[in-house]
């Protein structure tokens, strides 16, 4: 059994895949993050699951400290995963790779204007900035990688800067962002790559448009590199198939996995290389190279940062 | 003086295809207590409904204080009703039951008025109670009050003293009496007691199977029945002794 | 005695939400309950960033303001609604009738996205305007207001069918005797509504604004999507984002406490007067007639309620679909079907004949601890399901650790979805009660006791006599629960089994999580179809029973 | 033969704080027509129910066919009653609402019931018709021939015949006396009419302020009423006549 909060449709066709392959089957629970953790809890050594498939590293953590997973010891999986994408005690391993990035109205604003992401907290941005809701955990991400970076006083500044600088209260999804970015009611906006990637593959002629308008600026190639992250999956501490798990582990990041990635999801793969189209268009960039395991150290942290910034 | 006289001209009634009310014609003056009388079933709760304007005939004249009232809505006839089930409201007490037809009083006046009403039905030990709460008779008392109250030029009785005792029956037959003549209203009163139609009314109507058979002054229906069924049943009344 | 069972199953996770709030409170309370938590800001030297008010009180007052906008709302459209349906005489009544229910069976969450989308463009450039016009503050607090005013009409527009489905319900089973005696004693028809019809079907309507008051409370999905916060917000920041569960349950226990008083406040507006209908009722009450003018007039409003909180998003549903159908099949959706048709009618059926078993209960036995005890099984509506949900699994847990009966949980809880339809029914008891609740107060005792006389005894009597009479309010309890379980997500997320996939959860993880609007909608209308045909199988089940 | 007597033992019932019935004693021997007479309100129909078991007194014992009945259900106490205000079945046609007491017996029984009865009550032409589809005096028939049907060994009337005109109520008088006598039930009978009282009852019990004030033959009333509420009452009877 595999538990997951990962929704994605390609993601069961690669499971299928799998199955073609191996002949192991598949059992999916899908669920909120949180509440998987907590089934797991529950479950104790009576556990029912063997992997648990999540987004965003600090949860991954999360899922570590509470003693929901195990190590494991792969060849397979140790080259597959860049060291800084998985955990030090091999309790989980990267499987794809997004950026968080900063789009902006390519008629308001030009090219190069933006190369951090602390210049949206300078006072011209003044009402031209908009983000989503600090609840969502991509920007408690961000910001965790802030504090590791740079020390918390220094995150609370800029997030307390950036949030008198938006022209709006948090909220709605990155989508939301961009279309707002587009329609002129802000200039710049915090999002991850994929939406952009989902946003320009849309049917939608409307979401087309939106993407047509906006441009992507990875920021801080100068200094710390832009924050990425990824989601990724453990083996339960008291799977019942461990050695299923594994293999179904090693397919994901397999090249044959990765590679479909950025055509299904626009997320990177592991090896950051892709010949998809919207992915070279973007270029390659430098991406912070901070260990994913501090997110999850300093989660916390951000999450009361945000709160004293009063960022929604 | 106003007119307050009552006029039924060849009303008639159908439901699907059954023929409740075959052409009743039916005239009453101003001040005068009109009485219904007849075997059950035979329509005479329907012709005081007709009356009220809660059924529309599908033929036939309902005057009015002089006036076709075909398209006059029941709320206003200034008709008053005394149901035969009494329809007492379950969510409001006897003083509010009684009151609640008095909407253009002030609050003295009503309160007046209602007071007046629970003395005149012997009510004002239950004023405070809701209908459930009250035995029969007590509540075909309070939907009699209720039905005074707003002094409707021409008030409906559809059996009003089925569930009183003899004693109080008595009474209250003429208080209600008095109060007719005195405020010069017209009455027509359904009733199965053949005693109380021969001392309340000044015209009695024998309905049966939904027809006038014969219309007249208690005396004159004494003397000169029409037919066997309206010779026994007034046989039975007493009108030597009133 | 099966009621306190009924009642204890309910209360256990209630239970658990008491202990949990009142353990000592923990840091991550303070960061709700505080301004400047921890005094970060004041170490700082930023005092001037302090902001007035905590979070808790800003967000308590969001969801007080929503509450009231929509309840208030709900009823008027409800009540006006289920009045002139079920009084008044004009075109497309009965179709009307039918017709008015089906915005339930699209979720709030579908019906935010959906006039998200269809506003989204307006409401930006209108935003643009009015910063060119007015400044970067007006626009501010035009955007919130427009979010606040988007958020009450789309509630209300999934909501209000409950009031409406209640107050029907009790105008149809009102004596007409009742409003023939108002008419004659001289009131107008508006007079007679308010002062007669209003008073007697108040306890049904009641229990309607109690339910639009429960789904407001804890509606997750919509606000989130069109940028509210309020209190249930909330307790997924507190869980997710500050990871302190007793935090969530605490703020779980605050919409309690809200909803305690709506309780109290219930009981305090038709307790006072605990009256039965003393007439029996008479069928096919008269329809009044209305001129031409005024009855186009309603005909139209009533198309005009209808268009905005269903044509229209279906109609945009429907527009989306299309596109997503040329890359995506119907087919692959079909399964999930009859999945989610199974549970809902099992679901419902448990949670009726509970609802039925309480009510009755209550009737036979009309102790006050007896009503309490009912009221409280009801509670669990309060809760969002997600909650719920992981009250439920840490009950399981400690219970499984400390008994034996392990494997029957297992099997229930994760091998079966026998779990899930326990957990709906503490959930869902709050949806099922009411209406049968109050169709069975609108029975006179007189009829109980006539039956009882000619000797047939408790059940006897139930069969011949009140389920007949209670055969609109059954069928308008089982119309809402059946298409409210289909609906439903947090809980079937939490506790469904592996590869258990309902109609709700998979239009959820598309339209939500991914938010391909196209694909999902295929899913979102076949649920909402599957509604419509649970709509239609209960009215032809109440006919021919 | 079964003992089918009732009696009642210092019977009292309070609601609230309020005395409704104060120490009622009373007793019927097999057979007999018992007639309960009273002004409104003074707690006759409470004392129907307390006999039939839907309410239980405060104090007192109900002695029904030689058992204490305390502790017996309405259901299991062959006991049936006519409501004042009917209480039928809305849902159920006329045939049905006969029908309904009549559990045990085979479908061509009931029929062969359910169609005596009709006969006997002159309902035969609205036998599928609804309570609401029914007049006043053919819905209190429709009551008297349901709680007939099943025989029970005690009938209890509230009002039986308030809503029927003079010549149906005389008819329907000596019908139920006949099949009482003959099949040797026992009956009491709430009523208002002091002339249905003397023509009917082999005992009067009067009721004035939930207490017991005189009971006796008619006659013996007539001859000798204790008091004067009790005269007056049955000064307007027509002994003489029968
Ligand atoms: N639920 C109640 N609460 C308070 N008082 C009540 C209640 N039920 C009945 N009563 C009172 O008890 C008294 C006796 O009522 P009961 O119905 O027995 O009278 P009754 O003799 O049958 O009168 P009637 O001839 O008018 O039917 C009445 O005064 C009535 O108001
Ligand atoms: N909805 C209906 N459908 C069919 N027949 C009806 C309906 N309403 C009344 N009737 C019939 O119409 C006839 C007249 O009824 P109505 O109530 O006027 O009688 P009534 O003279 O008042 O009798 P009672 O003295 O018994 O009250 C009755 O035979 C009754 O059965
Ligand atoms: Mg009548
Ligand atoms: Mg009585």
């Amino acid at each position: 059994t595999l538990y997951t909060y990962r929704h994605y449709e390609a993601d069961s066709a690669l499971y299928e895949k799998f199955t073609q392959k191996t002949g192991i089957k598949v059992n999916i629970v899908k669920s909120k993050a949180d509440a998987l953790f907590e089934r797991l809890k529950s479950e104790g050594s009576d556990c029912k699951s063997d992997l648990l498939v999540t987004s965003d590293a600090a949860r991954l953590v999360k899922a570590k400290n509470l003693g929901l997973l195990q190590s494991v010891e792969s060849s397979t999986l140790f080259t597959n995963v860049p060291a800084n994408l998985r955990d030090e005690d091999n309790q989980w391993f990267g499987i794809t790779v997004r950026a968080r990035v900063i789009v902006y109205n390519k008629d308001k604003v030009k090219a190069g204007a933006i190369t951090s992401y602390e210049d949206l907290t300078k006072p011209e941005w003044k009402g031209r900035v908009v983000a989503r809701s600090s609840s969502n955990i991509y920007n408690q991400s961000l910001l965790a990688s802030m504090v590791a970076n740079k020390g918390s006083k220094e995150a609370l500044l800029w997030a307390l800067k950036l949030r008198k600088n938006m022209a709006r209260k948090p909220q709605g999804s990155d989508r939301d962002q961009m279309r707002a970015v587009a329609a002129g009611l802000a200039d710049a906006a915090i999002v991850n790559t994929y939406y952009i990637g989902l946003l320009a593959n849309s049917q939608n002629t409307k979401d087309q448009e939106v993407a047509s308008k906006i441009a992507v600026c990875f920021p801080n190639q100068d200094s710390t590199g832009t924050h990425i992250n990824i989601s990724g999956a453990g083996i339960c501490k008291y799977s019942p198939n461990k050695a299923n798990a594994l293999k179904l582990l090693e397919f994901l990041t397999s090249v044959e996995a990765q590679s479909t990635f950025p055509k299904t999801t626009s997320e990177f793969p592991l090896s950051m290389k892709s010949d998809s189209p919207l992915i070279l268009a973007w270029g390659k960039f430098k991406a912070d190279n901070l260990k994913l395991s501090e997110l999850g150290k300093h989660n916390a942290t951000a999450a009361k940062l945000f709160n004293a910034a009063n960022w929604e | 003086m106003t007119d307050h006289s009552l006029e039924l001209k060849n009303v008639s009634k159908k439901i699907g295809h059954l023929t409740i009310l075959g052409g009743v014609n039916l005239k009453l003056d101003t001040g005068k207590i009109g009485v219904l009388a007849g075997e059950s079933g035979s329509g005479k709760t329907t012709i005081i409904r007709i009356i009220a304007g809660l059924e529309s005939p599908n033929d036939g004249e309902v005057i009015i204080c002089g006036k076709e009232s075909a398209t006059i809505s029941a709320k206003g006839r200034n008709v008053g009703l005394v149901f035969q089930d009494y329809a007492l409201f379950p969510h409001l007490t006897v003083t509010q039951n009684i009151a609640f037809g008095l909407r253009k009083a002030s609050n003295n006046e009503k309160q007046q008025r209602v007071d007046s009403l629970l003395n005149l039905l012997n009510l004002m030990d239950i004023a405070k109670r809701f209908p459930h709460q009250l035995s029969g008779g007590q509540q075909q008392r309070v939907a009699i009050a209720r039905a005074l109250a707003p002094r409707p030029a021409i008030i409906l009785f559809d059996e009003p003293f089925s569930n009183l005792d003899s004693i109080q029956k008595r009474k209250l037959r003429e208080q209600i009496k008095t109060l007719i003549k005195e405020t010069k209203s017209t009455a027509l009163i359904v009733t199965h007691d053949i005693d109380d139609a021969m001392r309340l009314a000044d015209e009695i109507f024998i309905i049966q199977h939904g027809k006038v058979v014969q219309s007249g002054t208690p005396k004159e229906l004494r003397l000169s029945p029409t037919n066997s069924y309206v010779a026994e049943l007034v046989s039975h009344g007493h009108l030597d002794r009133s | 005695m099966g009621a306190l069972l009924l009642c204890l199953l309910v209360c256990l996770p209630l239970t658990f939400i008491l202990y949990e709030s009142s353990k000592p409170s923990t840091e991550a309370w303070q960061q709700l309950s505080q301004v400047d938590p921890g005094g970060i800001l004041e170490e700082l030297d930023l005092k001037e960033e302090i902001p007035e008010h905590s979070r808790l009180y800003l967000k308590t007052k969001n969801t007080l303001l929503l509450l009231c906008s929509v309840v208030a709302l709900s009823a008027m459209a409800g009540i006006a609604l289920a009045w002139v349906v079920s009084r008044w005489h004009f075109p497309l009544r009965k179709s009307m009738s039918v017709c008015l229910v089906l915005p339930l069976t699209i979720p709030s969450y579908i019906l935010a996205a959906s006039y998200k989308l269809l506003t989204i463009d307006t409401k930006n450039s209108l935003a643009v305007w009015v910063r060119t016009n007015w400044g970067q503050d007006v626009m501010s607090t035009f955007d919130e207001l427009w979010n606040f005013t988007l958020a009450t009409f789309v509630l209300t527009a999934a909501f209000f069918p409950y009031v409406y489905l209640a107050a029907r319900t009790a105008f149809s089973n009102l004596s007409t005797s009742y409003l023939e005696s108002s008419q004659s004693l001289g009131l107008s028809s508006s007079q007679t509504f308010l002062k007669v019809a209003l008073p007697l079907a108040r306890p049904a309507i009641i229990g309607g604004l109690m339910l639009v008051s429960l789904e407001t409370l804890n509606e997750f999905g919509a606000m989130k999507i069109l940028g509210i916060d309020t209190l249930t917000t909330e307790i997924f920041y507190a869980w997710t984002n500050l990871e302190d569960k007793n935090a969530a349950i605490r703020l779980a226990g605050c919409i309690m406490l809200i909803l305690l008083v709506l309780l109290i406040a219930e009981q305090w507006l038709s307790g006072g007067k605990r009256f039965h209908a003393s007439r029996n009722t008479s069928s096919s009450p008269t329809l009044k007639k209305i001129p031409k003018f005024k009855s186009a007039l309603v005909t139209l409003s009533c198309l005009t309620i209808l268009f905005l909180a269903f044509i229209l998003p279906v109609g945009q549903l429907i527009n989306l679909a299309v596109d997503g159908l040329e890359k995506d099949s119907i087919s692959r959706f079909l399964p999930l079907v009859a999945n989610s048709l199974w549970l809902a009618a099992n679901s419902s059926v448990l949670i009726l004949f509970a609802s039925v078993f309480l009510a009755y209960a209550c009737r036979k036995i009309p102790h006050w601890s007896m009503v309490t005890l009912s009221k409280v099984s009801t509670l669990g509506y309060a809760i969002p399901g997600a909650i719920l949900g992981i009250c439920t699994i840490a009950v399981i847990g400690f219970i499984k650790n400390n008994t034996s009966g392990g494997n029957l949980l297992d099997y229930l809880y994760y091998g079966s979805s026998y779990g899930l339809v326990l957990a709906y029914l503490v959930r869902f008891l709050a949806v099922g009660l009411p209406p049968i609740d109050a169709g069975l107060k609108q029975i006179n005792r007189n009829l109980d006791e006539a039956s009882q006389c000619l000797g047939h005894g408790f059940l006897s009597t139930f069969f011949r006599l009140h389920l007949p009479l209670l055969k609109l309010s059954l069928s308008a309890g089982a119309i809402m629960l059946f298409i409210d379980i289909l609906k439903e997500l947090p809980l079937t997320l939490i506790l469904n089994p592996s590869n258990h996939e309902t109609l709700a959860t998979k239009t959820y993880s598309l339209f939500a999580v991914e938010e391909r609007y196209t694909t999902g909608a295929i899913p979102a209308l076949i649920l909402i179809l599957a509604g419509i045909m649970g709509l239609c199988a209960v009215r032809y089940i109440s006919r021919n029973k």
